[in-house]
């Protein structure tokens, strides 16, 4: 077994924590808390380790920067009877993204200490979470992405039922339930994409390029049936060169349902109103860890989701969908944040500034601004990286906004603004990076938060002018809960909540927990392209790929003509020195 | 530098300062006095602007005549509760704001007027005087000296002396002097009695 | 533009930028320093002692004076190195005039370029970068002088954080006042943050990197403000200030939006590729506004976006200076330490505003100058009128700043570049002169409120005296017939004629008021301003006890004080034997084209003059006689109330007490935006919050109960309030108007007076205002 | 002073006389409004006609308009009649103020508002 293969490494990413889960479950004392709050955090610790060993350049695995392309592809048949493959790569998209993963759930770990009831279990849970949660962002067949979203949810909801709040089991349900849904309607969409899926126009040097196995190719292109099959990437040929999703159901294309069943799966998890009141719930009734990992990664996969899959597999639907898309992000910011202003509870509040963040993720990814007559994508693009770069900034300011909320409530018991104040004056060093994440989260500028917001904002007015209005005027919000929060809890002289004398000094863990939450906030507010410069050639080419089709949607149907075109590349070449 | 101007200055400035001293001063006795300069340096200006017939009536009706008058009923009245009597802050202030606008308007409207600035051409002879009391007597006879050589017979006729005005005011004289006698009669019971 | 004619071994091209960029980033590296130097031990449960927190005042003190000494060099490198532009000087002939403004017609030196790029897609890319040019450096000596200068009054002013410190506004529920650990390193970290986020804001090469930067300032305002964040007022005014500051803000992004989109740049200069000036006023148009540059295919369409992005991007400054109508921060925000409001409230941040329209000077349409120089002539009315009946000293010399930046803005708006960032040089000298002598005397005295002083000049005369030149500066006084006088004579005169020039190009009466509000505020800053001192220094003390405690300040301060006199007086004047001013080298950035009379697309009778022809003197003579007039007039009215006491304040207060009561509320718009849009905002919040909780119980269900609850309603205002109170509403109304007028009828003789000379104005101010002539004569 | 030494120099005009019309004008405003003394009142309005009185003269003066070679009279008609008004006018108010003394004790015109509605 040597590292330097792609299979390997990426394999063994994903399911180290797995693995681990299963010696601690088979092997470790049941009565030592600590030896396996200490193992597990090891077990993350490695993994964390191993995925951003990949931007060092480890030899042979190591990630080029810079190249749009999937890297590390490597396919192993699974079940060959449905053509499903084992296949996983990574690209610039889903890399910021796990090591956003393993990076949340070490910190998650660490901010687990406090859990006393049933440690192992729960250890064994969270392990099982963070290999599900790789698992989605690197699996490219979409049966094993399916399998993998549905092993995170299971650990979550007993991590949820169990270790959380009073009303722990009607937010778990919830949870569940809600996600569930999204679910099954993925599954119908993978099915009905599944069943009118041909491989064989894509020819063989394509099919080779999506490393299907050189004896399964002549097999497929000589094949008299249709060839159907789970390749993500495959499926992303399809939809954008071919008419084969382009059968009518109900006056609808197949292309457009399977679109919408997709993108409610997926905005269920973003979550995007109206589909956003297990959010709050679930956050308030979660454990610390739990929610941070919520926020920070779980949600993010509603993000991916829609720009690995929704958008390349359906872009004819996407084009004509943007508007819903697009509108959807808008409400969710808005509401998110007014909302957000009527909370009592600091956990709620948290969870619907969430609402409100990944509002802007939707909303970048949507703004198809690429049209007549010009067709330049390039505003479309900033607004895709801004949402991507969106999702990683809210991966660090709301899991840090969580991790905050957790620190105050493990001293005091209770989560009610109102009762407290006078914090900054009894923990100041707390205060102090709880202020700093609070205002990544408001995007201050020089803040991880401030990129992806004034990206996304900045990108929409190409698409739609009232939409670009009312994005802009939620800074205001932004900026009135957040502050109004910190007035009320940190500011003043007097507290006003319950067990004043718990109100210790912040401890070495806890600081070591949040302190690179903030720096890296900084890091990425000040430096953007330190995640820029892997993601952007992936974010980009999806979208020129994207926006190259839009003339075609715009115009007259010309099937014969585009899949030559399509087939070849079609990144803009600009005349522009990069930087 | 030329006299009329000099002379003038100085004029205006007497009027001027007086009235407002007038304006400011609190005291009723003082305020007569300043208005009796006031006037007077009023009448200094009229001499200047030609008119030596009303300079002079100015000077033998208001200073002489008016003001004479005034001062009778300041002395009639001059109790010490009435010699100054102060007028609120506030009043003042509304008061002075109103009137500095409505000078502004009236300085404005002066100065913006192209017919009203100075000419450079007198067109009147400084050499030769002309005295105006005899043209003003006719005119207020119906003759009009002045207006001789206007040459649209319609104006000459609309000019036509100021008999008609002059006898007005005659009778208005008298019956106002029949009046002011009636009204200021004292009524010796009426105050007993309040 | 990169300019190439000099190549002397000291190229400004590589020379500046790098010296500017040390001297913005000199506070930023005291700022981290202290934070990591006196931040670790804290977490490591310590705390940094006073000696150490001394030596944190020491070292940000020792970065902005560093600083300010390279951005003085940048200067003296920019008058050395550059060739200056020909500035048309003041008297000239028309032809003179014609050719002096065609050689203006080229855009001005500058340099530009990019530090390093925050992203890039296709042709689109954001970077950090900078735009040099006289504009830039004048601001930057200017922004670091009084920044040191504060620095140096801090020392003094804030010694009481070296020790544990008794905050007296606060008192606990024991009965005793509030005790905490000091926190003088904190006040001078927040302080050098500021320092790094305004000079980087006045550094910035693009729009975006301006926003950015605009943000961080805004956040250090609001820590400053929040200084002392243990008092309730302290952090509702920080948030206030953060919050209204975001209103503006959300208009900017709109302008940022436009521009952005439709030009796909919002570099400043042109590096590389052409920047939002050199596309908007290209040289094949001869630097005039070219709308078709925005790219849409109408022209009303671009010329709206191209009047969309001006609006907006005032709009940010509306909010960063204070403007009406988003001036209601300012005020408040004079919770933070005195310092903080000399130079963040008053000389820097908040004159970013009126710098932003200067430097984005060339995107604005004619219309969108009008707009600038209504806002401008409201707020500096509206805030002077409010200063009158302030009390405490602090928030006079707010409303005093927020009405002089109303100034800038309205120069600005009419087409005085020049003067209105004139003045904004000049105002940040005497204004940030007015506030440290403001804190000489709080710290004397210990407390706000002017009631509480009186006489104060012979216990305190450096500061009375520095202040009384302080007061001169900002009414404007100078000798109109020897052209001598302090440094606002002469700024405040420009605008004036800016003003008064606009009056005569444009005839129709509603621009009239462009002037006249303008004179009236002369007056009105004279008066209050004077108000001021007199009710500070003079008179008899009110508060013996307060009198007996007061003295001098430390000499730090003092020596501060002095400093910023000398250059309020004189900031204004030509340095001697040379042509060589501010307002000389304010014209070598005057952005290339704006120096030319132009007329509205939209308005056509709205015509925008050439700043040169301001001074010619019959615009000139009027314009400085009447400002003169104007203000000596408020000075005499001040003595008048306050020295010789001819009218008693108190009086007058009750005479005018609707009026009095308007200004002492500040018209009421603290109130009225709490009725607009907070209580709204919190009652759409609970709506959004509550929809959420219904979600889950059946949606019919609460369809229904809905229905039953409107149509009750319904009965309820319809049948009852609407018929039958429209009825007798009638009757109360007739009833009512009898009523107010029969109270007319006072029989008050005097009132009677007063009421014919109002009618007499008012029939004037409609008659010139139907009929254009009337004033005309 | 460039303002007065032009004045010293520069021919007196209308516009001139009108300043100072108007500055009686307002004198006499300003004190009707202020005064509370019914003789201070009319100290006002003889001020106020006396300032009417400037500006007729002016308008009719040939010295100061310069347009007209011919006398003019009546501006200085119009102004015979006006002083000879006021003079009855005065003695008519002083007789009223006397009268209002004797009846109430004071001339504080404050005090005389009977006739409020």
């Amino acid at each position: 077994m040597n590292l330097d293969s792609p299979a390997v490494y990426l394999s063994l990413l994903t399911f180290l924590p797995a693995v681990a889960a299963v010696a601690i479950a088979c092997f470790a004392p049941k009565d030592n808390a600590e030896l396996i709050k200490k193992a597990t955090l090891a077990v993350t610790v490695v993994t964390f380790v191993l995925s951003i060993g990949m931007l060092f350049g480890w030899p042979g695995i190591e990630f080029k920067a810079g190249q749009a392309e999937m890297q590390h592809l490597f396919s192993v048949d699974w079940i060959p009877t449905f053509r499903i493959d084992y296949l996983m790569g990574i690209d610039g998209i889903s890399l910021p993204l796990v090591v956003l993963t393993t990076f949340i759930t070490m910190l998650g770990m660490g901010a687990s200490w406090p859990i006393d009831k049933h440690v192992k279990a729960y250890c064994v849970l969270l392990l099982l979470l963070e290999t599900g949660m790789i698992g989605v962002f690197l699996a490219l067949d979409f049966f094993l992405f399916y399998v993998f979203w549905e092993v995170m949810l299971l650990p979550m909801y007993f991590l949820i039922g169990i270790w959380g709040g009073p009303r722990r089991e009607y937010a778990a349900i919830k949870f569940f339930l809600f996600t569930l849904f999204g679910s099954v309607l993925m599954l119908v969409a993978i099915l009905m994409l599944y069943f009118s899926s041909d491989l064989r126009p894509l020819g063989a040097d394509k099919l080779a390029e999506l490393k299907v196995p050189a004896e399964r190719i002549e097999q497929i292109l000589d094949a008299d049936t249709p060839q159907h099959t789970f390749n993500i990437l495959a499926l992303q040929q399809l939809g954008q060169s071919t008419e084969q999703f382009k059968t009518e159901l109900w006056g609808w294309t197949y292309e457009r349902w399977a679109f919408l069943l997709l993108f409610i799966g997926f905005i269920i998890k973003v979550p995007s109103v109206p589909l956003h009141t297990w959010l709050p719930d679930a956050h308030v009734e979660a454990p610390t860890p739990i929610s941070m990992i919520l926020a920070g990664v779980l949600l993010k996969m509603g993000g991916y989701g829609i720009i690995r899959i929704c958008y390349p597999i359906c872009p004819e639907a996407g084009y004509d969908l943007a508007w819903l898309v697009c509108s959807l992000g808008v409400v969710s910011m808005v509401y998110g944040a007014f909302a957000a202003l009527a909370q009592n509870d600091f956990k709620r509040l948290v969870a619907y500034s969430s609402v409100s963040h990944m509002g802007y993720v939707v909303l970048g990814l949507g703004v198809w601004s690429a049209m007549s007559p010009t067709y330049n994508a390039d505003y479309w693009k900033m607004g895709m990286n801004g949402a991507m770069f969106q999702m990683i900034a809210h991966g660090i300011s709301s899991a840090g906004m969580f991790f905050m909320v957790g620190v105050l409530y493990e001293r005091v018991h209770h989560r009610q603004i109102d009762q407290f104040g006078g914090i900054f004056a009894r923990m100041p060093v707390y205060s102090g990076l709880a202020v700093g994440i609070f205002f990544a989260g408001l995007g201050l500028p020089g803040l991880c938060g401030f990129i992806g917001e004034f990206f996304v904002v900045l990108s929409t007015w190409k698409y739609c002018i009232p939409l670009a209005v009312v994005a802009a005027a939620v800074v205001i919000l932004t900026a009135a809960y957040i502050l109004w929060t910190l007035q009320r809890v940190y500011l003043g002289t007097t507290y006003l909540g319950p067990h004043e004398e718990a109100l210790t000094p912040i401890t070495p863990r806890e600081m070591w927990i949040a302190a690179p939450l903030l720096a890296l906030a900084i890091l990425f507010g000040v430096y953007p392209r330190a995640i820029l410069d892997y993601m952007e050639p992936s974010v980009s080419l999806t979208a020129d790929r994207l926006a190259s089709k839009t003339s075609d949607f715009d115009g007259e149907q010309q099937p014969e003509a585009k899949v030559a075109q399509a087939l070849s590349p079609q990144v803009e070449t600009t005349d522009i020195p990069k930087l | 530098m030329n006299w009329s101007s000099l002379l003038f200055l100085l004029c205006s400035g007497f009027a001027g300062v007086f009235a407002i001293a007038v304006v400011l001063s609190n005291n009723i006795v003082r305020m007569a006095f300043y208005l009796v300069l006031s006037l007077a340096a009023t009448a200094g200006l009229f001499f200047l602007a030609g008119a030596d017939f009303v300079g002079a009536m100015q000077l033998m009706i208001y200073v002489g005549g008016t003001l004479v008058l005034l001062v009778f009923g300041v002395m009639l009245t001059a109790q010490s509760q009435f010699v100054s009597m102060r007028t609120s802050s506030g009043e003042l202030l509304t008061a002075l704001m109103l009137g500095g606008a409505l000078l502004f308007v009236l300085v404005f409207t002066a100065m913006n007027v192209p017919m009203w600035q100075p000419t450079n051409q007198p067109s009147v002879s400084e050499d030769t005087p002309v005295l105006t009391a005899t043209p003003i007597g006719m005119a207020l006879e119906g003759y009009r000296v002045d207006q001789l050589e206007q040459p649209n017979p319609s104006l000459r006729r609309g000019m036509s002396g100021y008999l008609f005005p002059f006898v007005i005011v005659s009778v208005h004289l008298l019956v106002v002097l029949v009046g002011a006698a009636y009204l200021a009669r004292a009524r010796r019971h009426h105050t007993e009695s309040a | 533009m990169q300019s190439a004619r000099h190549s002397t071994p000291m190229n400004p091209a590589t020379t500046l930028p790098t010296i500017l960029a040390i001297a913005w980033l000199l506070p930023l590296a005291a700022f981290a320093l202290v934070w990591v130097g006196y931040s670790l031990p804290q977490m490591a449960g310590g705390r940094a002692s006073y000696g150490a927190q001394r030596t944190a005042g020491w070292l940000a003190t020792g970065a902005i004076g560093t600083s300010c000494v390279l951005a003085i060099v940048a200067l003296i490198i920019w008058l050395t190195q550059t060739a200056p532009h020909e500035v048309a000087t003041v008297h000239e002939t028309a032809a003179a005039h014609q050719a002096a403004s065609e050689h203006m017609a080229s855009p001005p030196t500058s340099y530009s370029g990019i530090y390093y790029t925050l992203a890039q897609f296709g042709k689109l890319r954001i970077s950090i970068g900078y735009y040099i040019d006289a504009l830039t450096i004048a601001m930057f000596a200017l922004v670091t002088l009084i920044s040191t200068c504060v620095h140096i009054y801090s020392m003094g002013y804030m010694h009481e954080e070296l020790e544990d410190m008794v905050d007296r506004e606060i008192a606990t529920p024991d009965g005793n006042y509030y005790h905490r650990p000091g926190r003088y390193h904190r006040f001078y970290q927040y302080l050098s943050l500021f320092s790094f986020s305004m000079l980087g804001l006045l550094l910035a090469g693009n729009l975006a990197m301006v926003f950015m930067f605009w943000e961080l300032v805004g956040i250090c305002s609001y820590f400053l403000i929040g200084f002392y964040f243990e008092r309730p007022s302290a952090s509702y005014a920080a948030n206030k200030a953060f919050i209204v500051n975001r209103v503006g803000d959300f208009g900017m992004l709109i302008g940022l939006m436009a521009l952005w989109s439709c030009l796909g740049t919002l570099d400043f200069g042109d590096s590389n590729t052409p920047g939002m000036f050199s596309q908007l006023r290209s040289e094949a148009h001869q630097y005039e506004l070219d709308a078709a540059a925005m790219g849409s295919e109408s022209a009303d369409t671009n010329y709206l976006l191209l009047f969309v992005a001006g609006v907006g991007l005032f709009c940010g400054c509306v909010g960063k200076s204070a403007q009406f109508p988003l001036h209601t921060w300012l005020p408040d925000a004079m919770e933070g330490p005195t310092p903080v409001s000399a130079l963040v409230h008053s000389a820097t941040m908040v004159a970013a505003g009126v710098y932003l329209v200067g430097r984005c000077y060339p995107i604005f349409v004619p219309e969108a100058l009008l707009v600038i120089a209504i806002v401008g002539a409201i707020t500096l009315t509206l805030a002077a009128t409010i200063a009158i009946t302030a009390y405490d000293i602090k928030r006079v010399l707010a409303y005093s700043t927020i009405s002089q930046l109303g100034y800038m803005m309205l120069a600005l708006g009419l087409g005085g570049w020049a003067a209105g960032l004139f003045h904004l040089i000049t105002h940040a000298f005497f204004k940030s002169l007015l506030f440290l002598c403001s804190g000489s005397v709080i710290h004397a005295v210990h407390t706000n409120d002017m009631r509480q002083m009186g006489g104060l000049r012979h216990k305190m005369p450096w500061t009375a005296y520095t202040m009384l030149i302080g007061c001169l500066a900002i009414i404007g006084a100078g000798i109109p017939a020897l052209g001598i006088g302090l440094s606002g004579y002469f700024s405040k005169d420009a605008i004036i004629e800016q003003a008064w020039s606009f009056a005569r190009v444009n005839e129709s009466s509603g621009y009239q008021l462009l002037m006249w509000l303008p004179l009236g505020g002369a007056f009105i800053t004279a008066c209050y301003m004077f108000r001021l001192w007199f009710m500070t220094f003079t008179g008899m003390p009110a508060n013996t006890e307060r009198y007996d405690h007061a003295h001098e300040s430390p000499r730090s301060m003092v020596g501060v004080l002095v400093l910023l006199a000398v250059f309020a007086v004189g900031v204004g004047w030509h340095v001697p034997g040379s042509k060589l001013s501010v307002t000389s080298l304010l014209e070598r950035a005057r952005p290339a084209g704006t120096l030319e009379t132009t007329t509205g697309t939209w308005l056509p009778n709205l015509t925008v003059p050439d700043e040169h022809l301001s001074h010619e003197p019959q615009i000139a003579i009027p314009a400085g006689w009447s400002a003169f007039a104007m203000a000596m007039g408020g000075l005499l009215l001040a003595a008048i109330i306050y020295v010789w006491r001819w009218l008693r304040a108190e009086e007058i207060q009750q005479s005018f007490s609707p009026i009095h009561r308007l200004f002492v509320n500040a018209w009421w718009f603290d109130q009225l935006y709490d009725w607009m849009f907070v209580r709204p905002a919190l009652w759409k919040s609970k709506f959004f919050a509550g929809i959420d909780r219904y979600v889950i119980d059946p949606f019919v269900n609460l369809l229904a109960r809905g229905t039953a609850f409107l149509a009750r309603a319904l009965d309820l205002v319809v049948d009852r309030k609407a018929v039958d109170g429209s009825i007798n509403g009638l009757a109360r109304l007739t009833w009512d108007f009898g009523n107010s007028l029969h109270r007319l009828q006072t029989g008050n003789l005097r009132q009677y007076v007063v009421f014919i000379v109002v009618g007499l104005l008012g029939l004037f101010a409609a008659v010139s205002l139907c009929w254009k002539y009337a004033l005309a004569g | 002073m460039p303002i007065l030494a032009s004045l010293l120099t520069e021919p007196i005009g209308v516009a001139h006389y009108m300043v100072v019309g108007a500055v009686l004008f307002v004198c006499g405003v300003v004190c009707m409004a202020t005064k509370r003394n019914a003789l201070g009142i009319l100290m006002g309005i003889e001020l106020v006609l006396n300032g009417a009185n400037v500006n007729l003269v002016a308008l009719g003066s040939p010295y100061l308009r310069g347009e007209s070679a011919t006398l003019m009279l009546d501006g200085q008609l119009m102004a015979m009649f006006v002083i000879v008004l006021a003079a009855a006018e005065a003695a008519v108010a002083l007789a009223i103020a006397l009268n209002f003394y004797n009846n109430f004790g004071s001339i504080d015109v404050d005090r005389a508002n009977q006739l409020k509605g």
